[in-house]
Parts: C-alpha cells; structure tokens; sequence
C-alpha cells in the first residue's frame, strides 16, 4: 500500500508536469500580450519591447518553460505580471478562504444532498420524492449568481441576520457555503436517490430490517454505505472545483477566496498567477481523486486497491 | 389440527393468507388460503415443491415482502393476539429479531458486503438486548462458536465474500440464534452445510426450543431434517398447503400423491451401496465410450491463497491458504464428487480449476494447461467448461431477463441464431423443470431453487464436456432434485460430460460419483472409487461425515 | 410500439413526452410561432428611461434590456440550447461512461493509464482552453458544444470508473467470466445498464447545467455570438436584473428547468419500462 | 453646498483586487486615484478641475524656447518614513519610471526629456536631462518643446518616491508604498481590504478632510450598492450597474445618493482603414451617418450623450460648433451605393464582453443593418479584443467600450498620438483604426511645441481642428460621451466634480464626511 501511494504521488506529478505544459502551450498560444496589457495604451512600443523582455517573454516557448518549471522545484511561482509581486504569496493569501468555503461548502451540499436523497428513495413515488426531485432541477438550473443575490437579498439584506459580505467570522461563511450547498445539493440528491432505491430492494437490508434495527441504523449503517461509491467520486471531483475558486459565488459575497484572483488574472493575461493557480487546483483535483481512489476500498471491501 | 390449538394458544396463527404477486402481465396468486398453527415449543416444518411459496409464507410473517412486486391480498397472521399483517412498521420493528428471527435463504445476498461480520452479529444483539458494544461482542463470538465456525476472532473483523457460502450460512444462523427469539423462522439453514456441522445446528436449535420454548418454522427440502426435527409437518405445492400432519403420521400415512412421491423420491445413504458407477438412467442410450482415453481436467498441485486487502496503508489481514497443492484426474463421462468441511476449500478449488481465480499450480483442460492465459485464449476452453455457482443468485445479473441469461452462452460463443435460440431457451427451462414463460422474468422473481434450476440451464446450454457443479442441487426439493440429477446423468452418458460434483449432501455424492474426494482445511484428504470411500472410509473425518447424515425416518431420530 | 403505449399509461412520463416534443416543436417551428423577429430592437421595446417592458399582450413574455422579444428569443434560443443540452451533453456522458468503464474495468496499465488521462484532464483549466479557442478559432455553436463535451465528460468519467470498480467485484461479472463472455460483452451488456441510473441523472441535469455553461463559454467568446439567442445567454446577460426586470431571468430558467425535468420524467419512464427490475429507481 | 469637515472613516469598495500602488507601474483607472493620494508630484490639479497648480514645487519656471523647465521644492516635506523629500528623490523617481528594469508603463510619457533614448535603451540608469543643483531645485532639459511637460509632471508616474524604501521592499513596492501624499497604507489584507490613514504631516493644512478610508475589494458592484444603501459602505467605486440604475435613481434618496458627472470620455467605433471596403472613405462616412446614436444614449438609460468628434466637451478643444455626421439612413444609403455597395457588404465589429458593452455594439449592428452592412459581433474578453485591434487587417470594426479612452491628462493631444496618429498604427499599437495620416502627425507636433503658456487658448484651437479635420477621414464613429457615475452614501459630503474629477476619478484628498 505504501508503495501504492508512492505510485500514485509519482503520477500526480508526472499530470502537475502535464497540466503546466499544456497550459503554458495554450497561453503560449494566446493571442494576447502580456507585456501590452500591463504597458497600457499610451506606451510607445519600445516600451512594449523593454516589459517584453524584461519578463522574459521574448524567449523562445521551451526556454520559458524550462525556467518556470526550475522555478517550480524551487518552490517558486513567479512574479505576477500585473501586481508585480510573489505569486505564491499572492495564492497563499487566498488559500485559507478557498480551504475554508471548500470545506463547507461540501458540507452542506453533501448533508442536504443526502438527506433529501435518502427521503426521496424511501419514499419513492409519493409526494416527498416529487418535490426533492424537483428541488434539485431547481437548484442545478437555477443561475448561480441570482441564487447568491436572492439568498443575500433574503438574508442579509432584508432579515439581516447574516453579514453581507467579506470574511472573518463564522457566520460570514454561512451564505456563501448554503449557496453553494443549494447549488450543488441537487446533484447528490439525485445521485443518492438512484444508488439508494438499488440497495434498499436488496437482501440484505431485508436481513436489516429482518434484525428489527431502527429505521435510522437500516438506512445510515447497512444501506447508505452501499450507495456511497459515487458519491465519494462526486465529492472528490467537487474539492478540486471548489479549491480552483468558485468565482460567482466569491464575487457576490466578496469572499476572498481563488475564483477571483483567477477570473483577474484571466482577463488580465496574467500568466504566472494562471499558472499558479492551474497548478494549485490541479494538484487539488488529482489528490481529491487520490483521496476518493483511496477511500472506494475501505467503503466497500470487495474492492481491491489498486 | 384443532386438536392441537385447544391445549394450548398458539404462537403464531396464520388463517386464508393469500399473496399476489404482480407482474405485467397482471396478478399472479402466489399464496392460496394458507392456515396453520405453531404452538409454543413446537417445531414445525414445511417442505414441498421448489417455488410452492414457502419463502413467500416465511417473508409474510415478517412482513418483508418485497413491496413491489409481492404483495399480501388477503388473510390474517397472528403473533399471540397480536395481528400483524396491519402492525405498524414501527410495531413491527420489536417484533423481527426479537419475538421472531429469521434466517435467510440465500446467505451471500442476504449478508451486508460492507460491513463486517462482527458489527452485523453485534447490531441486532445490541437492538434488542441493550448490552453494550463489549458484551454484546462476547455474545457473538459465543454464537459463532456455537455454529462451529473456525476462528470465530478472526471471523469479525471479516466480510462476507471472504467467506464461504457455509460460513455465511452460519453467519446468518448464528445472528438469528442470537437474540433468543420466541420464534424462528428458519429457511432452508442448512442447505449450504456438511452434515457434520448441519448436525450440529439442528442441535443447537433444539437446545434453542427447549430452555427458551421457543417455536420454529423450519423450511427444508431434507426430508432427513424433516423427520429428525418436526413435531408437524406441512407440506406445500403451488401455493396451497395440501396436507398438513404430525410427523410419524404423515410419514407413515402420506394421503396426497405428492407427498407420496416426495417420501418416494428421497435419496437414501447406501442405497447405491455394492454398485461403481452411478445407475444408469437412460439404457436404450448407447453408453459414451468409457473410459475416455485422455482426462478432460487434469489438476497438479493446485495452491490457492485469498490475501485480504489492505485496510489502510500497511495494515492488511494475512493472506490465508484456502487450497493447498491438490491433484486430482477427471475423466470425460466421470463424475468426482468433492465432499468435505464448510470452509475447506471445495469452491476455491472449483472456481480456480476453471481460471477464475489466480491459482499456483498446473491445471489441464482438455490437454491444455490454462495457467496465465488471457481472457481471449480462455474463450475456446469455456466453451467446453462450465461452472454452477454456490450461490445462484448472485451469479445472476439482477438486471437481465432468465431467457437472455440463459441465451448468453449461446451468444457468447455464437452457437444459436436468434429464432433457434428462443426454442433452445425454452427446452431447457423445461427440462430443469421451469415453465417457458419463466424466460421474461428477472431473478428476484424467483425462488431460490427456481433461481439455482436457471443456473444450471445456463451451464448446461453450451453442452460442455466439463462441469464444475457447486452444491448445485442444494435448494432443490427431492423430486425436482431427482429430475434434475436425473436430467445431468443422462447428459454424461450421452454426451460423455464430466463433472466435479461439490456437495455436501451424501446421499447425493454418493447417486452421482464414479469418484469422491474428501477435502478438509484446503487439502484432499481422501479419495478414491465411491464404492471405496462410502462403504469403506479411511479417514477419521470421513466416517463421522458418514454418521452424521440424517435418515428420513422420525423413529429413528439421533439427536434426541 | 409497446414502450410508447407504457409510457401513455404513466401520468408523468407522458406529461415529460408532450414538454420534450413542444420543445422540439418550439425549437423547429420557431420562425412560425415567433411573434417578432428575435433580434429586432424595437423602438417600443423599451421605457423612455431606457428600461426593458414587462410581460403584456403585446409582448407576451415582456422585453429584455435592447427592446426585443423575450418570447421570440425564447423560441429560437431553443434551437442553440437544445443542440448544447442535447448533443454536446449526450456526447459527454456517452465518453464520460465509455471511458470510466473501461478504466474501471481494465486492471493493469492501460486501466491507470486512462484513469490518469482522465485526472490530468479534470485538473486541467477548462477556462482558459475555452478562452483560447475562442482567440484562435471563429466562434460557433458547434464549437462550444465540443468545448462542452470535452470539458464535461471527465467528471461523468470518474463517477463511472468508481461505480464499475464496485460492480467488477460482483459475484455475476465472475459468472460471466466463467460463461466465457468477452470483455466487450461483461462491459456493455452487463456492466452499462447498471449504471444506467448514474447515465440519466448526469444526462438529464446536465442538460441544465451545459445550457448555463454554454452561456460562461459564450460570453468568454466561443459560442454563439450576440445577437443570436439561447437560453443560457438570456439569463446571463440579463441576470443582474433579476430585480428589475424578473421576467427576463424567470421564463428562461423556467423553461431551461422544465426541458431537463421532463427529459428526466421521460428518461425514467423509459428505463422503468425497458428494465422493470429497479421500478422507480432514477 | 456645505463647507468640509475634518475627520472621519468611510468604506470604499471596488470589484477588482488593487493590483498595485506603486506609481512607476499602476496604470488602471482603480489604482490611479489611490496612487494619487498615497505621493505627491511636483505639479498637481486643483482639486475637480483640469487646473495644473505647483504641488511639491514651490515655484517653476520655463525657458523661453520651452526647453528647460527649473522647480523650486517645497521646504520642509517629508515622506512617512519621516525623511525630508529632496530633489534627488525627484530625480531618482523619474529616472526609475523610465529604466525599463522597473517594467512600468508611463516610461513613454518621459521621452521629451534629454537622455530618454539613452534609458530606455538601457545604456544608463541616469537622465541626463533631470539635473538637481541643490536639493530645492530640479531643472529638467527637453530635447524637443513640449506643451504637455507641465501635465507629464503631474501624471501618477512622475511621483515622487524615497529610494531607500523602494530598496527595502525587494521589489515589493507596489505593497509597500511610501510617499509623501495625503494619505498612508496602514494595512493590506491582500484579496479584503486596503487601508489608508491620513497623513499627519501632509503639506497642505486641512488635507486632507477625512482620516482613513478602507477599500475593500472583491466587491461585486450590485452588492456594494446593496450595502450602500444599508449605510455599510460610503462609496460604491465602481458605479451603479445598469440593471440598479433606474431604481436608484428613481428612489426618494436617489438624487442625493447619485453623482452623475461628465467625465474626459469618448466611445468610439474604430473603422480599420486598411481593412476592405472600409479602406474606402465614402464607406467610413456612411457608416458615420448610420448609427443612431440616441438611441444608444437611451440603451444606457441616458447616462450618456451622442458624440461627434473625438475630443470629449469638457476637453479643451472640443469644437462646440462641429456637427459631425448627422443620423442619417437615407443619405448613409446613398453614400454605401456611391462606394460601389449598393447592398451593402459584410463585416466583423469587435466588442468586450461586459454588459453593457455587447449591447452597445448589438445596437450598432441593427443600426448597420439598417443600411445593408452585416456586421457579426464579436464579443470577447478585453485582452482578446486588445489583441485582435493591434494585429493588422484582424479587426474591421471595434466597438471601444470598456477599453474606451479616458485621458491620463487633460490635453488634447492625449487624444491623439497612440489611438489615432502614425506611431499607434503599428502592429500592438492602439491605433486600432490604423489610420496614418503624415500630414495631420506633422501638425500634431506642430502643436505640442507650443509650449509657451500666452498661446494656450490658440494651441487648442489648432488641436480641435486637427480633430475635426480627422473627421472628415471619419476613421472613427465617435458615439457617446459617457458619463460617469458614482454612488456614495448620504453622509458623503463635496461637490459632484470631486467624486469625478477629471484627473483622479475620486478625489480622496477633497472628499468629507457631512457631521
Ligand atoms: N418478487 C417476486 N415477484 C414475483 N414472483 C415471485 C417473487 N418472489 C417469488 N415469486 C414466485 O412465487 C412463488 C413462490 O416462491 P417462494 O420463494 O416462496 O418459493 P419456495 O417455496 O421458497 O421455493 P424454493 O424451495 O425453491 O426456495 C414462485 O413461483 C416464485 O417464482
Ligand atoms: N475472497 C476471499 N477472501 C479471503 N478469504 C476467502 C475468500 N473467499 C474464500 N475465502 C476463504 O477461503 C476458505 C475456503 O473457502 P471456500 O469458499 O472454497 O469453501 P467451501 O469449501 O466452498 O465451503 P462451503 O461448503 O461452506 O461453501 C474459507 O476459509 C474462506 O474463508
Ligand atoms: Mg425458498
Ligand atoms: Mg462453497
């Protein structure tokens, strides 16, 4: 098993390595200059040339490359080229934030997910169902931004029971996550609905139920863990979305989380900071995965690590 | 029968219980007016035709029925005064594993794969007794002992696959014994066992009956259960319970045809006894030519070791070894019959002889040795070898209809076109005793031996010359096993099949074998003609596998 | 013939069927329906202050921030959002389950191959290989839907590659193996309708969610270009107005809802009568 | 109006992170009102106006042949870290604007000072032409007149900074800025808050009014405006978005809560003049006369009005008279088939993505409809739009919003070089019209060597009509003149033109808190 993880750690570098080549290829290929986004529209082209080459960008694509990745081992992001500083102490600053509305941000979608998919599975057919069901269409289609404004209009605005914007106190989180949560609920609850309503008609929750165990341990201990498999993907693929920042939702509630510091650094043609923040999400969604790979087996035994 | 309810108020009461069963082509009556009593103290035991109903009867008094597609139309059932085909599912909850336990038919299926054999024998004990998580530990290793599991420690922390189907069996046992019900509902429990421990069990539910005075339904095929266990016995066919009786009278005065030809049809130990082949079934066939002159299945030192997986990081169980260097010969038109302990290794050997598993050691199929091949060289080789699974219904796609099931093969290895294949489908459903129409079913539709009878069809369907046949009469009752057993003979003189022949049923070993091997913790430890195993065993073990095979005689009951 | 009729006898199902086709419907006959030309801005569009109409019988649906029809914009946006819920999330789902089924399957190196080009694919930025195609290529419909499906496949993929690793370990896939199916045949006659369920909630939200997605791609500039109309780019652009203008972010998230909603309805419906083992299991 | 009042806090928000305070590099319209208030330069403008004012100088002089320029510092300045400000400082600070090592974007703004070429060319770090006899006195030495000198010392890239604090921070300026301005960074929460502390030593007694301003960042403007109204934020920087603006405007509190002022901005769109058939004169005229501007104007919900020539009204220069090229379909019709286009043709116009800009431009493609021409709109994030305008023969049509020019200085010819004189039109330029006309580049600095102050009023008159002259080459649709708007709190005090000054945007130094 050691060497198991040894494997897989080695392969997560091995895709770091290729998501930064790819990524350096695409802005590479990117019909946007840098250096005249930073020089603005009244520097003379001689200008243009001295940031061009002061940044380096007038080398050739692999010398580029090759220099960055030495800056990597080195454990150095790059400076931005628009703020003029540390890229990594740039993403370090965020890196809490994100971690923070990651966390529960999950949290609630995954309670609320599974709770009214386990509902809806018991009670398939009747009224219960319907209405989950319809719920999480609602809450997949429903536009992320109007969702965040309607919660903060209802919340913050108008009961004022929860701050506006920003982030410090525990219920500075509160919005953002249930945002979040609502939007991403409906995918688990469909997905628990349809693993749960397969495992509930199998014999051994028979036997389950056969025992006189409550309710509550016949669907939480024997039925659930059944279920959980896709699940447990979902939530891994759901860490590397949410670490590479969840721009919308950062926007409206001002959370200082990635999203924004990407979705600036896009449009300005930032090079570094994309690729810092590339590489810092990717990294999340690989070991997300890892994470998820890891723990399929312990959920269900007959799996066999890999 | 009134006689019986004066002298006491029954346990358990059930009146005109009728159950449907609905299907798209519309209601099916599962259940017709089904009445009987069960006293307190009493053992009742119900046998009869495979797919009579019942399981179906067993799964109504808990209330388990699969909502969906069985559902009860009318009838009462009555737990003392209390009614509850309309008890709440709460009501209900206190009454299951409390007041009644269940054991299962099917244990693979009806075991939690996630969760390990500790936590699901605790669970229940700690539901309905309180006792708190160390006791209620102490508890289940002592019915784990009870149930003669080896290393019951170990067992906990196991999960179901890493069992065999007769563990599990006793998993299932051990969990319903655990909470001292007042009724035990019992289907089909030892089905899966040898008969030393079979034995045991029944033992050990008599023990259950008298210090707790409890009452228990027993369903079984075995007519030696039967007439070892029952106080009365039921008898059932197509839904209805035809005759209904104390043991000794029915026994001795079977009224209904059925039962007449059920008692007929029971194997007896040594009933072959002085003969080396199993009896011919079809004389005007032309025997296959006899010995082949080369073995279909040769099988060298065959090793096979089950290492558990890793739980986290470095801490994994130790890998056992489940069969250890066995060698044996199978003639084309031979039948070995493997015997042996539950756990000793028969189903590993079976599914590695096949290239199932990864095994150690050389096995030759038809003169090739299939050690390290892939899956496309395999291919011609499964044409020729088939396997009958211990359990049937997990080694059936829930979500395929039986007819395609049993087309598969066919498709498979391209054997059939489409409208001969209808026709190929339907004869051998027949043949294992099924009505055509079983074709458009799914297997939850089925009863258990309904379900191991399609499996069988699925083996038989490529006409093989090798078939690893894995206690695949187990769930039959008498005379569908007897047709059925009849049905594989009369393919291996016509067709010169072999078998390996897993069972732990004696009388069934002993109608089928040419050969018999007896295995014990992963080893053969004896084997020979059957003629020189049965009537003359060597081995210590043997001999009290011999003793322990109940007879189907109420007046001569051993356990007593 | 027979799953039309079973599918008429369910109340649901059948409402599912009459939205789909009057989507369809919409989507094809929308130069007949439409009242107004979708692009037309027209002078009474519009308050004096500049402010979009609500609904009226005159515009049915109300007016968006230019002065032009929302219901007209609505018909033909259909054809845009369609081809983006139906074929570019059709075709992510159907790789997504191709290739986690197979990595899933597979043991040994081809099997952690395909799962670790699946991974580099997930971390890789799917922003910015849509910014770049849009700098490099002429926007379009069918380049968005590829972006689509590119991006989306890999996290149906890894659902897939999960729920198979489960089922490999299944007592019937070893029965199978024993019968001598092929590897073709355990993955896709016995493997796939299992996760049938997993392929229809993905393919049914999806639709929801690609049609929004379509609208981000499109405002990075690679989809459909203003003043072409989707569903997903009426509530984009005109979201921030949810206030002021509810209408124009009600009726296109109303019908974007009701089109995956009924395709759910239809698609369990469809399952449920194909594969009567698992009733109601979606 | 009520007179200012010292003290008090207020909340700033903006949607996008500051990028960076260091003068010699920031360069975007959030910044560079920060920057402005964190330095001070040598010259400066009275507060809401175009007035240049001696700031650090105390005095200055110019030569006659407009080539030197000598300042007398102010005594007794200091920067925060408590040292005085000397004329090296002045020096060193330019000099780091120009040496191409420092990355910054204004170096260009320099290059009528003696030794630019030599700077820039990294040959040497030191200007020849900035010499600093005493520490009171900078003398600058032009190698050509230069009429915009004066407002080149006042831009952000002229301030003045310490050099020891720029070597302390390691390339760290840009968030450890230090300076000699109205205000001082007490804190940055990078991705949060900024925050700005009067002070105490500042030059100018009474300056500035308010002690602390925090900006905080991230800040969606439809939330900001929110919080607002809820009294949690005192300016909401980045204006009122579209879809608020009518109700706030239309509310009770509405008129005092707005600030709607005319800021130096002119939306255009640029006519690629080495792009067929735009290549053709008659085309870009008729195309002139096809917009209908008004109906833009109302699009923006009238915060804006139709534009004529390229020069914004409040820039000097701008011909009052010139009418331009009236809305005309008919004769726009005329003038397309005259060209050979009887049908009108097919073409591509640019825009970027942000509402309301591809809106602007969906309105600019009915109204060429209108007369035949197709016009596919393209609406693209700005780095790509930027990109696509600087590649030669790429973009036939942009719609300049949300890149749209607003002047570094008050000057007409600000105007001119990069977006529409012979030096832009190059590939990465910004001339995106890649309009090249010799002869109207030889009058444009004809124009900025009037230097001397006596023939303002004349040099204006000769800008506005290289402009009007432009116009009849009609590279550009000039549409709008956009205004700018900008909500503040009702405790906001000061006049409108100081939340929109026209050379800071928000004045930080003149605001005040009304109690
Ligand atoms: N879920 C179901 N849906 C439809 N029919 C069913 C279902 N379960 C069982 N049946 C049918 O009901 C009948 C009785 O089944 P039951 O399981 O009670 O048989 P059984 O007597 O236990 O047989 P066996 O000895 O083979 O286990 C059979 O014909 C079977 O096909
Ligand atoms: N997947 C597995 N992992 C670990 N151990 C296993 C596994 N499968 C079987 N075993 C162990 O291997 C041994 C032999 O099992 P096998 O199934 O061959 O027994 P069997 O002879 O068929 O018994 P039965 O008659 O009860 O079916 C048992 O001790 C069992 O616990
Ligand atoms: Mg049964
Ligand atoms: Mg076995």
């Amino acid at each position: 098993m050691a060497f198991l993880i040894l494997r897989r750690l080695v392969q997560t570098a091995l895709i770091l390595l290729g998501v930064a080549a790819i990524t350096f290829l695409l802005l590479y290929a990117l019909p946007a200059d840098p250096a005249r986004m930073i020089a603005g529209r009244s520097a003379t082209a001689q200008t243009v040339a001295n940031i061009r080459r002061e940044l380096g960008l007038d080398q050739p694509l692999l010398v580029q490359f090759w220099a960055y990745l030495q800056g990597i081992v080195h454990g150095d992001l790059g400076r931005s080229y628009a703020q003029k500083t540390d890229v990594g102490a740039l993403i370090a600053a965020r890196i809490p934030a994100t971690l923070l509305l990651m966390a529960a941000g999950i949290l609630v979608e995954v309670v609320l997910g599974l709770t009214l998919g386990i509902m809806a599975a018991l009670r398939r057919g009747g009224p219960v169902d319907r209405v989950v069901m319809m719920a999480s269409f609602v809450g997949v289609s429903a536009p992320q931004f109007v969702v965040a404004l309607l919660l903060l209009y209802i919340f913050a605005v108008t009961l004022g029971w929860l701050p506006m914007s920003g982030f410090g106190t525990a219920a500075h989180v509160v919005l953002p996550a249930a945002t979040l949560g609502i939007l991403g609920a409906g995918w688990y609850a469909r997905m628990v609905r349809s693993a749960m309503i397969d495992v509930l008609n199998q014999d051994y929750v028979r036997t389950a139920r056969a025992k006189g165990l409550s309710s509550a341990r016949i669907v939480l201990r024997h039925a659930l863990p059944n279920a959980l498999l896709p699940i447990i993907a979902m939530i891994g693929i759901d860490i590397g979305q949410f670490m590479g920042g969840v721009v919308v939702v950062e926007a409206v509630y001002g959370w200082p989380g990635i999203g924004q510091l990407a979705w600036q650094a896009i449009q300005q043609v930032d090079i570094p900071i994309i690729m810092g923040v590339t590489l810092v999400s990717a990294l999340a969604i690989v070991l997300g995965n890892l994470i998820a790979d890891i723990i399929a087996p312990l959920i269900d035994p007959r799996i066999r690590a890999q | 029968m009134k006689l019986y309810t004066t002298a006491s108020t029954p346990v358990l009461s059930i009146r005109d219980l009728c159950v449907d069963a609905r299907t798209p082509e519309g209601r099916r009556r599962v259940l017709q007016d089904v009445s009987f009593d069960l006293n307190p103290g009493e053992t009742l035991c119900i046998a009869g035709e495979s797919g009579s109903g019942k399981s179906v009867t067993s799964l109504s008094i808990m209330q388990l029925l699969p909502k969906a597609s069985l559902q009860i139309a009318s009838g009462s059932i009555k737990l003392g005064d209390r009614e509850l085909t309309n008890l709440s599912n709460h009501a209900m909850r206190s009454v299951r594993g409390g007041d009644i336990a269940m054991v299962f038919q099917e244990p693979m299926t009806s075991l939690n794969p996630v969760i390990s054999i500790g936590t699901q024998l605790t669970e229940a004990i700690r539901e309905h007794q309180g006792t708190e998580a160390g006791k209620a530990e102490a508890i289940a290793l002592q019915m784990l002992d009870a149930v003669h599991i080896t290393e019951p420690i170990r067992r906990l922390t196991q999960y179901p696959h890493e069992l065999s189907g007769g563990m599990r069996q006793r998993v299932m046992i051990a969990m319903a014994l655990s909470c001292r019900p007042k009724v035990l509902l019992a289907d089909e429990p030892t089905t899966a066992l040898d008969v030393t421990v079979q034995a045991q069990i029944l033992k050990l539910m008599r023990e259950l009956k008298r210090e707790f005075g409890a009452s228990i339904i027993l369903i079984t095929h075995d007519m030696g259960v039967v007439a070892e266990m029952a106080d009365r016995v039921a008898i059932m066919q197509n839904g209805r319970i035809i005759e209904q009786g104390s043991t000794l009278a029915l026994f001795e005065r079977p009224k209904e045809l059925y039962t007449r030809q059920l008692l007929a049809a029971v194997p007896r130990l040594g009933a072959h006894a002085g003969t080396d082949g199993p009896p011919r079934v079809s004389p005007q066939a032309k025997p296959a030519d006899v010995p082949a002159p080369s073995p279909v299945l040769v099988v060298r030192d065959l090793n096979v070791t089950y290492g558990s997986p890793a739980r986290w990081l470095f801490k994994g169980n130790p890998s056992v070894s489940a069969v250890a260097d066995v060698s044996f010969e199978l003639r084309s038109g031979e039948t070995l019959g493997l015997v042996g302990e539950s756990g000793s290794g028969k189903s590993t050997t079976g599914k590695a002889v096949l290239g199932l598993i990864p095994f150690t050691g050389a096995v030759m199929i038809g003169g090739q040795n299939i050690a390290g091949l892939g899956a496309r060289q395999m291919q011609p080789i499964r044409r020729t070898a088939q396997m009958i699974f211990q359990d049937p219904y997990a080694s059936l796609d829930p979500r395929m209809a039986v007819g395609a099931a049993i087309a598969e093969p066919l498709i498979i290895h391209g054997l059939a076109d489409k409208g001969e294949r209808d026709d190929r489908v339907a004869e051998l459903l027949r043949r294992v005793g099924l009505l055509p129409d079983a074709a458009s079913r799914y297997p939850h539709e089925f009863s258990g031996g309904q379900r191991q009878r399609i499996c069988i069809a699925r083996a038989l369907a490529l006409e093989p010359k090798l078939i690893v046949a894995d206690e695949s009469v187990a769930a039959l009752d008498v005379s569908v096993r007897a047709r059925v057993l009849d049905l594989m003979l009369e393919l291996q003189e016509t067709m010169g099949l072999a078998y390996l022949f897993i069972s732990h049923d004696m009388a069934v070993i002993e109608r089928m074998s040419h050969n018999v091997a007896v295995m014990r913790s992963g080893r053969i430890l004896e084997m020979g003609t059957r003629r020189e195993v049965f009537e003359n065993p060597k081995d210590e073990y043997t001999r009290a596998l011999m003793a322990a095979v109940p007879i189907p005689d109420p007046r001569d009951r051993q356990l007593v | 013939m027979r799953v039309l009729k079973a599918m008429l006898r369910q109340p649901a199902a059948l409402f599912g069927l009459i939205v789909v086709f009057a989507v369809l419907a919409m989507a094809i006959a929308a130069p007949l329906i439409a009242p107004y030309d979708p692009d037309n801005q027209m002078f009474d569009g519009l308050t004096l202050e500049g402010a979009p109409m609500p609904p009226s019988s005159q515009f049915l649906l109300g007016t968006d921030t230019l002065g032009r029809d929302l219901f007209s914009r609505l018909l033909f946006g259909a054809r845009t959002s369609l081809v983006i819920g139906l074929v570019a999330n059709g075709i992510a789902v159907a790789v997504g389950l191709f290739v986690g089924i197979l990595s899933g399957y597979l043991r040994g190196i081809v099997g952690a191959l395909l799962m670790r080009f699946t991974d580099l694919m997930m971390a890789f930025p799917a922003l910015l290989l849509a910014i770049v195609l849009a700098a490099l290529l002429r926007p379009s419909l069918w380049i968005v839907a590829m972006v689509i499906a590119l991006v989306n496949w890999v996290q149906v993929a890894r659902i897939v590659y999960t729920e198979t690793r489960g089922l490999v370990e299944r007592d019937f896939i070893l029965a199978e193996r024993s019968l001598g199916a092929g590897h073709f045949r355990i993955l896709f006659v016995h493997i796939l309708p299992h996760l049938m369920p997993t392929a229809i909630v993905w393919g049914t939200l999806g639709i929801a969610t690609t049609v929004l997605l379509e609208a981000t791609l499109s405002f990075l500039g690679i989809g459909v270009q203003p003043p072409q109309p989707s569903w997903g780019n009426i509530i984009f652009e005109s979201q921030s107005y949810f206030q002021a203008a509810p209408w124009l972010v009600f009726f296109p998230g109303a019908i974007i809802l009701l089109t995956a909603l009924s395709f759910n309805l239809v698609g369990d419906a469809l399952r449920d009568i194909l594969d009567p083992t698992q009733r109601g299991r979606g | 109006q009520d007179t200012p009042r010292q003290g008090g806090d207020i909340i700033v928000t903006y949607k996008d992170d500051i990028a960076t305070l260091d003068p010699a590099i920031g360069y975007d319209w959030v910044n560079w009102s920060m920057i402005k208030s964190l330095y001070s330069r040598l010259m400066d403008y009275e507060p809401g106006t175009a007035n240049l004012v001696p700031s650090l100088a105390e005095t200055f002089g110019v030569s006659d042949d407009g080539l030197t320029y000598t300042f007398k510092l102010r005594k007794g300045v200091k920067f925060t870290n408590g040292r005085e400000v000397v004329a090296s400082d002045v020096k060193y600070s330019i000099e780091r604007a120009v040496n191409p090592k420092t990355q910054g974007p204004g170096a260009g703004f320099f290059g009528s000072i003696k030794g630019y070429e030599e700077v820039t060319g990294s040959k040497t770090t030191t200007l020849e032409g900035v010499e600093t006899p005493d520490d009171a006195t900078v003398i600058f030495h032009l190698s050509r007149p230069d009429a915009t000198f004066l407002h080149v010392l006042a831009i952000n890239f002229a301030s003045v900074v310490p050099h020891e604090a720029v070597e302390a921070a390691g390339g760290d300026f840009g968030k450890k800025p230090v300076g000699s301005g109205t205000f001082m960074l007490k804190d940055w929460t990078i991705g949060q808050r900024l925050v700005f502390e009067r002070n105490p030593d500042y030059f100018v007694k009474d300056m500035p009014h308010i002690d602390k301003f925090t900006v905080e960042v991230g800040q969606e403007p439809l939330v900001a405006l929110l919080r607002l109204q809820k009294g949690e934020v005192d300016i909401a920087g980045d204006g009122i978005p579209p879809a608020k603006f009518l109700e706030i405007k239309n509310s009770p509190d509405g008129p005092n809560m707005i600030v709607d002022g005319q800021q130096l901005h002119t939306g255009y769109v640029t006519l690629n003049t080495r792009v067929k058939p735009l290549d053709n004169v008659k085309v870009r005229q008729a195309l002139n006369m096809a917009v209908n501007k008004d109906r833009i104007t109302r699009i923006l919900n009238g915060r804006a009005t139709a534009a004529n020539q390229p020069l914004p009204p409040l820039m000097p220069g701008y011909d009052k008279s010139y009418t331009g090229y009236a809305y005309d379909v008919e004769k726009a019709k005329a003038l397309l088939a005259e060209a050979g286009f009887p049908d009108g043709f097919e073409t591509v116009l640019y825009s970027t993505n942000t509402d309301p800009q591809p809106r602007i431009a969906q309105a600019i493609q009915q109204d060429l409809a209108a007369v035949g021409v197709k016009a596919e709109v393209r609406a693209l994030a700005q780095a790509n739009v930027i990109a696509a305008g600087g590649t030669e023969g790429e973009a036939p049509m942009i719609w300049s919003g949300g890149m749209a020019w607003i002047a570094d200085f008050p000057d007409p010819s600000n105007f001119y070089g990069p977006i529409l004189g012979c030096s832009g039109a190059v590939a990465g330029g910004w001339n995106w019209s890649w309009y090249c006309n010799p002869d109207i580049d030889k009058r444009a600095v004809a124009a900025d060597s009037m230097s001397d102050p006596a023939k303002v009023a004349e040099r204006s008159g000769t800008w506005g009509k290289i402009f009007t002259d432009i116009m009849a080459d009609a590279p550009w649709i000039p549409v709008i003149n956009e205004r700018r708007v900008v909500a503040k709190s009702l405790r906001m005090g000061g006049a409108d033109n100081i939340y929109i000054d026209p050379t800071r945007v928000i004045n930080y130094d003149a605001i005040y808190v009304k109690q």
